[in-house]
């Protein structure tokens, strides 16, 4: 059994409206080769979670770019104007979260918990509309888990069972977003047999993987 | 066929090819030998790993291949390592298909009680966040205690390990699936009657007009 | 600069009524020549936190049959009559917290959370004095970081800047444990110069230890 | 010395060797530049490591070794990689001795905002849980802005990162400490009077006998 799919098939299930997760910081660690078939494959309505908007020319930086966003929950999006022009204007709603915060959300759906307590935010703009908890004298925001329909993933090196490991500063989001989809697809530079990635190395088990395609 | 035999190879039929399954000491360790031939599927032990596999042979035991009662064990091409963190990211995130575990009372609600006796309350290990977070939980235990009385009860009056959780209770007398209506006997033993099992179970069952006795 | 420490070193700081947290699943992962040398100092009213009270004669397990432990925090303790005694008999205060929750806790401490929201233990005995809160519908206990004076750690492989690698079923506790206290302490088997880990590799970063032991 | 170099350096000043430090993008990387001799520091990087390293040479660059924000850097002997959970449970949980971070306005209180000025609300990236996490926040920012307004003012106007978590404030006036009295002046840079850093301040400052000329 091996869960190499070719990249139709991986991304058969995409369609209007769903939330999709996108793993990169500023695109390093993006899954170029499965947004640029997004882009390809023109759905619309999406709900991005993803750390930041990238750049207009990169990565999932370029679905703003398409008009293929509806909604963007991130914790950046000052280096890609189009998405800015595209809040400003209203064409986009928007969901700030800081990074960490956006971490532990993701991590969280992953998880099965309920959600996290975090001190992060805690005075600022970040707890409106949030239920306050005092724990020993400090305040804390209780944060709600994020999932998604739809995991992104970028890997360096793949098995047939799904086992990914990722490669220095692109691991980022991508192991938290793996575990927090309905349906997790990764693209891989590399795809070895099941059994000769040393079990010690993986970083995201297969058992949560559900497709991958291998990219040149 | 000796009682505990056939409450293993009955539950071994409900696991599918493929699925993730966490299998509790004692009886549901049994079930991996029962499969049929053309199921495999991957076992996750709590104490951190995937891809769980057979006993080492003599002499070929690695002291860091344990399984979560401490019994050395190998783990198949494919199996990853991870911290306690994960494995209960995977337990709890609903990533494991199906869990097995022993049970000393299940009642009309779906409640389990399985971890504690009055006087011996020494742990419940892993086996709450099991119950809760695996998508199916499979109850596979004698129908009666060693003296005779039920454990298919009205109330369960041990500590419980979680509420309304169980969706398959499997014994040596029959089988019952817990549906929103309340428990539904669905089989039964060979050479049993429905009223036999019924009066060997203190929770009023739903006894539908198609039970079927037990093939394994 | 090394983290590289003799053993006597490593654990000057640690004193009467502290609270350790010891890495090991059933022992495996146990950091035995740390436990031994806390046995030989024979420091008196420790507050354990393990995952549980292992065997008598192994690892952790071995601090109950010397009297040195005034209360466990952990999720089993079955497999060690000595401190099911010292429960029964009242020389020890125990609180027992499920697996997955434990893991959490430990890993909130270490992360700067207040606490995680999980639906293990509710409608059981574990939610008892534990705030509750309904989201979406479904029921969780607010659970409240575990956090430690020193933490005992066991490594496969360290460097000279307490990077550390587990190995295999051996990870368990010890990267959570190893971010959550104040003092950290690791034994290792073998001691690289700082750069032979491959940085992907890592599992536990330097920047969190204090004291690397090497063991023979 | 132009006054952003005067920042930097007086900055250096403040951290010790062997501490983990994270650098704000912008004038806080600089520091790394004009440490003592005998400081070495540990750069985290919150897009997941810990050993950051000088820009490589031309040609060499690794796309995946990036800075937050995006600029191609190096990893030194004994860094490592993780993901972003990871990343900011080193920040949030306490790990990282210092942050340096610029800043829009800090307030009496030592309420920092520094990510969002009016239409301008384009995302705190990792801000608010590095002023939040770290054990010591360091602000590096010009005394007033660039058409000559106060930016240390009685109370922000401006969206907040964090509540009472500055700890010094280095500018191209003044070295600011802030203490449970409330902002203490302790430094003067070369050329100027106490009354010239009075009377650039909006927010009241607590002049003691002993401020002394900044020395770089």
């Amino acid at each position: 059994m091996t869960k190499l799919r070719t990249i139709d098939d991986a991304l058969a299930r995409l369609t209007d409206g769903m939330t999709i997760m996108v793993g990169g910081f500023l695109a390093t660690g993006c899954p170029h080769v499965l947004v640029d078939e997004i882009v390809r494959r023109g759905v619309r309505d999406l709900t991005l979670i993803a750390n930041d908007t990238a750049m207009p020319d990169r990565g999932y930086g370029k679905l703003f770019v398409s008009g293929q966003i509806k909604k963007v929950i991130c914790s950046y999006m000052g280096l890609n104007p189009t998405s800015i022009a595209q809040k400003l204007d209203g064409t986009i709603e928007v969901e700030l979260v800081p990074q960490g915060t956006l971490a532990e959300r993701i991590r969280a759906a992953g998880s099965g918990l309920g959600g996290i307590l975090t001190p992060t935010g805690v005075g600022t703009i970040v707890e409106e509309g949030k239920t306050k908890v005092e724990i020993g004298g400090r305040v804390y925001l209780v944060e709600l888990p994020l999932k998604a329909d739809m995991a992104l993933i970028n890997a360096a090196v793949a098995d047939h069972a799904g086992n990914l490991v990722y490669r220095k500063a692109a691991r980022n989001f991508n192991p938290l977003m793996a575990m927090a989809a309905d349906y997790v697809v990764a693209q891989a530079a590399q795809v070895k047999a099941t059994g000769e990635i040393d079990p010690d190395h993986v970083m995201t088990p297969g058992v949560v993987v559900d497709a991958v395609v291998e990219v040149s | 066929m000796d009682p505990r035999e056939l409450i293993v190879k009955r539950v071994a039929k409900e696991l599918k090819d493929g699925q993730v399954v966490n299998l509790g000491i004692g009886l549901p360790t049994q079930v991996a030998k029962h499969l049929p031939e053309d199921v495999r599927i991957i076992l996750q032990s709590e104490n951190g790993f995937v891809g769980l596999g057979n006993p080492p042979a003599p002499g070929a035991e690695d002291p860091d291949i344990v399984n979560a009662g401490g019994q050395p064990v190998t783990i198949n091409p494919g199996g990853t390592f991870f911290d306690s963190a994960m494995s209960f990211a995977i337990i709890r995130g609903g990533h494991v298909d199906a869990t097995v575990l022993g049970g000393l009372q299940v009642d009309e609600e779906g409640n389990l009680a399985n971890w504690a006796t009055p006087g011996k309350v020494f742990g419940m290990g892993g086996a709450m966040d099991l119950v809760v977070g695996a998508k199916r939980v499979i109850v596979a235990m004698e129908h009666l205690t060693k003296d005779g009385k039920p454990k298919i009860v009205k109330r369960c009056s041990l500590p419980l390990t979680a509420t309304k959780e169980v969706d398959l209770l499997v014994t040596d007398m029959g089988v019952i699936e817990f549906t929103s209506d309340g428990p539904v006997l669905r089989e039964i033993a060979p050479g049993l009657t429905v009223d036999d099992v019924v009066a060997a179970t203190e929770a009023t069952l739903i006894v539908p007009d198609d039970v079927v006795t037990m093939s394994v």
